[in-house]
């Protein structure tokens, strides 16, 4: 149905494809696989029509075309879901879906009523409980890329391309899209899906085409591979996954949280956070598990003193009360906080990699008032040597490095504030396997060598890999507190399911 | 949850609380103020302003700036009052063309899209700052209206176009019928139009709408366009009000327009904010330069007042709707 | 060094370019300045000290060899015109006075305070020595406005039954003149006089007034003598200006450099052009052009 | 990749493009362009604003704007001057403070320092925009300046507080010293100080700045604090240069220093852009000016030149460095 002949694209220098040749089928799912950075985005981007010069040829249904903008390889029946999402965050739901393709009346005005009823349709069969007036904004991440996926189904498309649709979303909504994907490929339409969750892919999946460095690998059906395979193919070697040796035996408590509300900046008697309380030992990983919307970045951002006049509860680190009311008391206390997204809130993207590894400690390299910049640089060295960070020095802007490079940029900025408290936020989010590994070594070598570490992820095997123990929330408060030998996914998800529905 | 979806109209409120307390101190001291005759003279000296500011407002919405409405509005004037005096003449052709009242105006406010085409033409084109490329356009064309003009006056333009800026309508000044007018189409234009959701959206995240096939160029231009013809508007009213094309009309009116839009809410990074809003900032104002005068307070104390009461009320409504 | 053949070059450098007035005043010059042979440029200050302190420093060092000027500010030109006179480049100025008896080589000067002196005593007997006036100001940081303002106020404040019920700055601006005056109207519907500190804001002045249907009770008084005012003089809307003579100061300060140019030195120092008052008695006497 | 490491010195290259073309240009029509005096001339002249536009890339850095540096300039130059000229008197209480030249300029910088920290104040307090922060204060410190005047012009300050405007030391004007050693400070602060890391993280990513635990309050009421006293020392070469202090001096300086800023690469969104580039910009806005005074340009042809060769030098930058 889609061919795609000889392709390449070169941005300034680089060559992001390399000779593509692939075809994608109707009435079936098509995964492509491969490491950050290997060009899945940029194919894609090129088939619905972002990119418009590129060498070679994509010819759709038998006719060779080539898209000037998004819209008209729309029109043709190609949509997409984007990786990053690309939604107008003042903008409702509804104008959201409909923007570029608005109803309008016969009079050229907009015609809302028709455009939002068309929404709660859509929103119905995602099972997105939300208004569709609802500004973008007002709703978090997961449920944005609910939306994201609804405006590719907005249009009846022939094909429809999900690059990671999933990476912001739980496994309920997960489910939820599989269904859908499954009507999609009864109806024969062709899905081309791009995931790093390995196996979504042997889920959802009919065929597969691995790609590395902008080259087609391989390709075929996905029942002839396994796993190891895959990430064997990808990565272009043999790569060792982490075990969870043994259970370590934590003692001394190093942290804890008593009573900790926080009330919701908007609606003052509303609770997002309800008498919170655990401890945490020296050199032990909880993980910390919940559906989306459970309120875990919550609990996050709260201990690390982020939202000060809405909290209240105790703290205490050593033994000893500890109040911290804003990031710089949170960084004097010894806590570390690695947020949710890393564009957002982690990264200096306009700024190199050394500098922003060296944001967190300047204080330390300061000499008669003037920064001493070789200090930084060997700052920088020692971690992009420790933590194996992929750049060609420590001058590459941090922007142009792939997610997994970005997020040790992150996780080593905090490192060098030798923190004793390690909070993680969905920290290999978008990140292939190969190098969601290493960062979970990481992980685990940080632990040994005494760190507390506090790790959300709605992932639930990657939970299960490197916890010693895991903490369940549901809707603002804790559910469940399992040590991982008595944890298994029917516990853990009988846990996170909130009680209200 | 449920507040947020009125946030528009909570917008608007917390400036109508600021626009009320001014209304009431000013009518506490001088019982001159709450008039219906004042109301009116306010809204005849707002509506040159309300016509440039809906147009910023615009402009503002995509994440822009227009600086070069008040020499816009200059040039506009002065060339609309120019054909109207004394029409087009090539003496080399022995040709003269002269102009109806209609007609000169009309060449006037093309003349203002057209000046602000260029600006939207210049910043989608080849990437210039807004900023840069209305900074240009305002010195060019104060430079253009003084060569026009040789730096006089056209004055003595005649009753019938006098009627533009000083007449009345159904008991309404005609300035006031043709700024709301504007208010009305602009409204319309910002929430039932395909056109105004563009401009929404380009302001809240340019690349996600160029990603939906919004063509952000288009849209740019079309929008300096308008803020270049509502430039022109406010130049023929000026003109008409004072019988007179000054070359030197409109200066500093690009900070008024400006205070007006983010008084009335909008945010300077695109994307947020109302023409209703927008109309508010330019009632506040209006309202505290009548004030002012109307209690004659001295000159010198004029701007410290104005300043402060701006920031006042800025802060005010930052202050009650909490987080932006 | 300029050579014999190449013709001297005079610098007019005036205030604004802004107000018809200056407009005249700096074209004259530079006309008169090309008539008699020399090459003339013309430099728009901007109503900015520091900009004309560029303007003196790049006329200097391009070689100028006299300046016909129009200060922006009597003491802030000051530093300029010692400037060219250390570079023995005489300086002429016109219209406005600089406050030293030292730089310039000579000056041609309007007296706008005596202007409004008598401007003054012609509003005081226009209006009976009685009634409600409003003064509306220019630019308050400029020192024409308060030359003006206090000419005008040197004789009309001896007079009780005159009271100033408003006092308000529009900018040398005709169209904040009119919406001034339209707020002032809605406080002190009964006025009787507006003295404005120039023209332009006098034509401003009227329009609201006759907007207001109060063209015919209340009386307009300007100052300049600008075009637009005086046609306002013959058809009845406006009652008095001070007529400055531009014409006369640019044409006489071009003169004075060509006499300097030719050895001339001993110049007096300040030479008085009278600011004539224009009334509807003797408007025939002046023309609009 | 590369590239991209030289993209600082890159930009700064492309302006210097435009500056010799621009230079180029006018050295063919006019002998007298290239020339020892002239080259001090057009220095001096641009010291000024070199000092502000310096100050002003350094709130941009933050995403910020100052549009008060114009009216907190003509306020500091006035106080200033006041002090130097009439002293402190309190005659209630029978005082008299007289001030020496340094102890006058000291309160005059303080004075700006003060100002602009007010201005940061209202901004990250009251979260108010930066735009109508300083444009409240534009207006109110104008106000001020005129209260304090009472419009007239203090003149007549002595010999020895001119030198800092019309001095020569080592044969090198002394504004120019000032101003070079302002560059200076100011290069050091951007390039070799936590401050100046700071200034870029949070024009860059004020929310990743903050989860950093960089105190963004600080930061940006220490850069406006910066602005302001920057401003004042603007405001006290004027006035020596002057030997007067002028009520309305400064007016529309917020406009020129910002364009040097953009023409100078620094982006008006924030946390890219150097020093050197704002005096690179700074500089062609300078020679722009004194090339058409040379070239014998006429005043109203001047604005029209100007703003096309402001929007062209923009354009040729752009269209050079291509990716954004
Ligand atoms: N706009 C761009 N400018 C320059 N280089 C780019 C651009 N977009 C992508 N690249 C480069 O092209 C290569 C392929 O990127 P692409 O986004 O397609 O990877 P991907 O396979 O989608 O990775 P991920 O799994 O992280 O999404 C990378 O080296 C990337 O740095
Ligand atoms: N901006 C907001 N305004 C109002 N309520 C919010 C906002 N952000 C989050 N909430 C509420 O806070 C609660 C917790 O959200 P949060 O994002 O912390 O969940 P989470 O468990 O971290 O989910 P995720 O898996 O997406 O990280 C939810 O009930 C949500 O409705
Ligand atoms: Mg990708
Ligand atoms: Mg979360």
């Amino acid at each position: 149905m889609l061919v795609v002949e000889n392709i390449s694209k070169h941005f300034g220098g680089i060559k992001a494809l390399d000779q593509i040749n692939l075809e994608i089928r109707a009435g079936e799912v098509t995964a492509i696989i491969g490491e950050n950075g290997a060009g899945k985005s940029t194919l894609m981007k090129i088939l619905s029509g972002v990119y418009p010069d590129y060498e070679g040829k994509v010819i759709f249904n038998g006719k060779t075309v080539n898209f000037d903008n998004p819209k008209q390889a729309q029109e043709c029946g190609i949509s997409i879901i984007h990786q990053e999402l690309n939604l107008i965050p003042y903008l409702s739901v509804t104008e959201n879906i409909f923007l570029g393709r608005e109803i309008t009346t016969s009079w050229g005005e907009l015609d809302k009523k028709a455009m939002r009823l068309k929404t709660q349709s859509l929103l119905d069969r995602l099972k997105l409980n939300v208004n569709p007036d609802t500004l973008i904004i007002d709703i978090k991440v997961g449920q944005q890329q609910v939306v994201e996926i609804a405006k590719a189904l907005l249009t009846e498309s022939e094909v429809i391309i999900m690059d990671e649709p999933t990476s912001a979303i739980s496994d309920n909504e997960v489910k939820v899209l599989f269904e859908i994907i499954n009507d999609l490929r009864k109806e024969n339409k062709a899905i081309v899906y791009i995931s790093h969750k390995l196996d979504e892919l042997f889920k959802i999946a009919d065929r597969y085409i691995i790609l590395r460095d902008g080259c087609v690998i391989e390709s075929g059906n996905i029942q002839e591979m396994n796993a190891d395979d895959v990430i064997h193919k990808m990565v272009g070697r043999e790569v060792q996954m982490i075990r969870k040796q043994s259970l370590k035996v934590t003692t001394g408590e190093l942290f804890s949280v008593k009573n900790l509300c926080l009330r919701n900046p908007n609606q003052k008697q509303e609770y997002l956070l309800k008498n919170i309380s655990f401890n945490l030992a020296k050199g032990e990983i909880l993980g910390v598990f919940g559906l989306m919307g459970a309120g875990r970045t919550e609990l996050l951002e709260a201990i690390f003193g982020l939202h000060p006049k809405y909290r209240s509860g105790e703290v205490r680190i050593s033994g000893s009360a500890t109040s911290i009311n804003c990031a710089a008391d949170a960084i004097k206390a010894g806590l570390a906080l690695v947020p949710e997204d890393r564009k957002k809130d982690g990264l200096l993207l306009d700024l190199d990699v050394q500098k922003n590894i060296g944001i967190t400690t300047l204080k330390d390299m300061e000499h008669l008032g003037m920064l001493e910049i070789q200090k930084e640089t060997q700052l920088c060295d020692k971690y992009r040597s420790e933590l194996k960070i992929k750049t060609s020095s420590g001058k590459q802007t941090a922007g142009d490095l792939s997610g997994g490079n970005q997020q040790k940029i992150v996780i080593a900025k905090w490192l060098a504030t030798h923190p004793k408290i390690l909070l993680l936020d969905e920290p290999t989010r978008g990140i292939d396997v190969n190098a969601k590994n290493e960062i979970y070594k990481l992980i685990l070598s940080l632990a040994d060598k005494g760190m507390g570490i506090i790790m959300v992820s709605s992932e639930l095997p990657e939970i299960l890999a490197i916890s010693d123990r895991v903490m369940v929330m549901s809707e603002g408060i804790i559910t469940a507190q399992i040590p991982i030998n008595e944890a298994n996914e029917a516990c853990i998800l009988k846990a996170a399911i909130p009680k209200s529905i | 949850m449920d507040l947020k979806l009125y946030k528009p109209f909570f917008i608007k409120f917390q400036s109508l609380i600021a626009l009320f307390i001014l209304c009431l101190l000013i009518s506490l001291i001088s019982d001159k103020f709450l008039t219906v005759s004042n109301g009116w003279n306010v809204m005849r000296q707002i509506s040159v302003n309300i016509c440039i500011s809906v147009g910023m407002t615009l402009v503002v919405l995509t994440a822009g700036i227009d600086l070069s409405v008040g020499s816009v509005l200059a040039l506009c004037g002065a060339l609309t009052a120019g054909l109207l005096k004394n029409g087009l003449a090539f003496p080399q052709a022995d040709l003269f063309i002269g102009f109806t009242i209609l007609g000169a105006m009309l060449v006037g406010v093309l003349a203002g899209t057209f000046l602000g085409a260029f600006n939207g033409w210049a910043i989608t084109k080849f990437k210039v700052p807004a900023f840069i490329a209305t900074l240009a356009m305002l010195t060019i064309a104060r430079g253009l209206t003084l060569l026009y003009t040789q730096g006089f006056p056209i004055s003595g333009l005649g009753d019938d176009f006098a009627y533009l800026g000083t007449g009345w309508f159904l008991s309404i000044p005609v300035p006031v019928w043709i700024s709301g007018i504007v208010v009305l189409l602009a409204v319309i234009l910002t929430t039932k139009t395909r056109l105004g959701r563009y401009i929404y959206a380009i302001g809240g995240n340019e690349s996600a709408s160029r990603l939906s096939g919004i063509n952000i160029s288009r849209v740019k231009i079309i929008v300096y366009a308008i803020s270049g013809a509502l430039a022109a508007i406010g130049g023929l009213i000026v003109t008409s009000r004072l019988d007179s094309a000054q070359p030197n009309a409109g200066s500093s009116y690009e900070l008024d327009s400006i205070a007006a839009v983010v008084i009335g809410g909008t945010s300077l990074s695109g994307g947020k904010g109302t023409i209703l809003g927008t109309v508010l900032g330019a009632i506040i104002i209006g309202v505290l330069n009548n004030g002012l005068v109307l209690l004659n307070v001295s000159p010198f104390w004029q701007q410290v007042v104005k300043g402060a009461v701006i920031l006042l009320a800025v802060i005010i409504d930052k202050s009650n709707s909490k987080n932006d | 060094k300029p050579t014999a053949e190449e013709p001297k070059k005079i610098a007019v450098i005036v205030s604004t370019l802004n107000n018809p007035w200056f407009v005249v005043l700096a074209e004259t010059a530079a006309a008169k300045a090309r008539a008699l042979g020399y090459e003339a440029k013309i430099f728009d200050s901007q109503n900015n000290t520091a900009l004309e302190a560029d303007h003196f420093e790049n006329a200097i060092s391009s070689g100028f060899n006299a300046i016909l000027f129009n200060p922006t500010d009597a003491d802030g030109s000051i530093a300029n015109v010692s400037k060219a006179k250390a570079a023995d480049v005489p300086v002429f100025c016109m219209d406005r006075e600089v406050n030293s008896n030292k730089s310039a080589t000579s000056q041609i000067l309007s007296d706008s305070y005596s202007g409004c002196i008598a401007l003054g005593k012609y509003f005081v007997k226009k209006l009976n020595k009685k009634g409600k006036y409003v003064e509306i100001l220019g630019l308050v940081g400029d020192n024409n406005t308060w030359a003006r303002s206090k000419g005008f106020h040197s004789v009309v404040d001896h007079y009780p039954g005159l009271k100033m019920v408003a006092q308000q700055s529009a900018d040398f601006d005709r169209n904040k003149a009119m919406e001034v005056l339209e707020s002032i109207l809605q406080a002190n519907p009964d006025i009787d006089a507006v003295f404005c500190g120039n023209d332009a804001m006098a034509m401003g002045a009227y329009q609201a007034l006759y907007a207001a249907g109060k063209a015919n009770h209340v009386q307009v008084f300007g100052f300049d003598g600008a075009d637009d005012v005086l046609n306002s003089i013959k058809e009845g809307k406006i009652k008095a200006t001070g007529m400055q003579y531009p014409k006369v100061m640019a044409e006489t300060a071009a003169l004075y450099a060509q006499e300097y140019f030719n050895g001339k030195r001993n110049f007096p120092q300040k030479v008085p052009v009278a600011v004539e008052l224009v009334t509807p008695e003797n408007i025939k006497n002046y023309s609009a052009n």
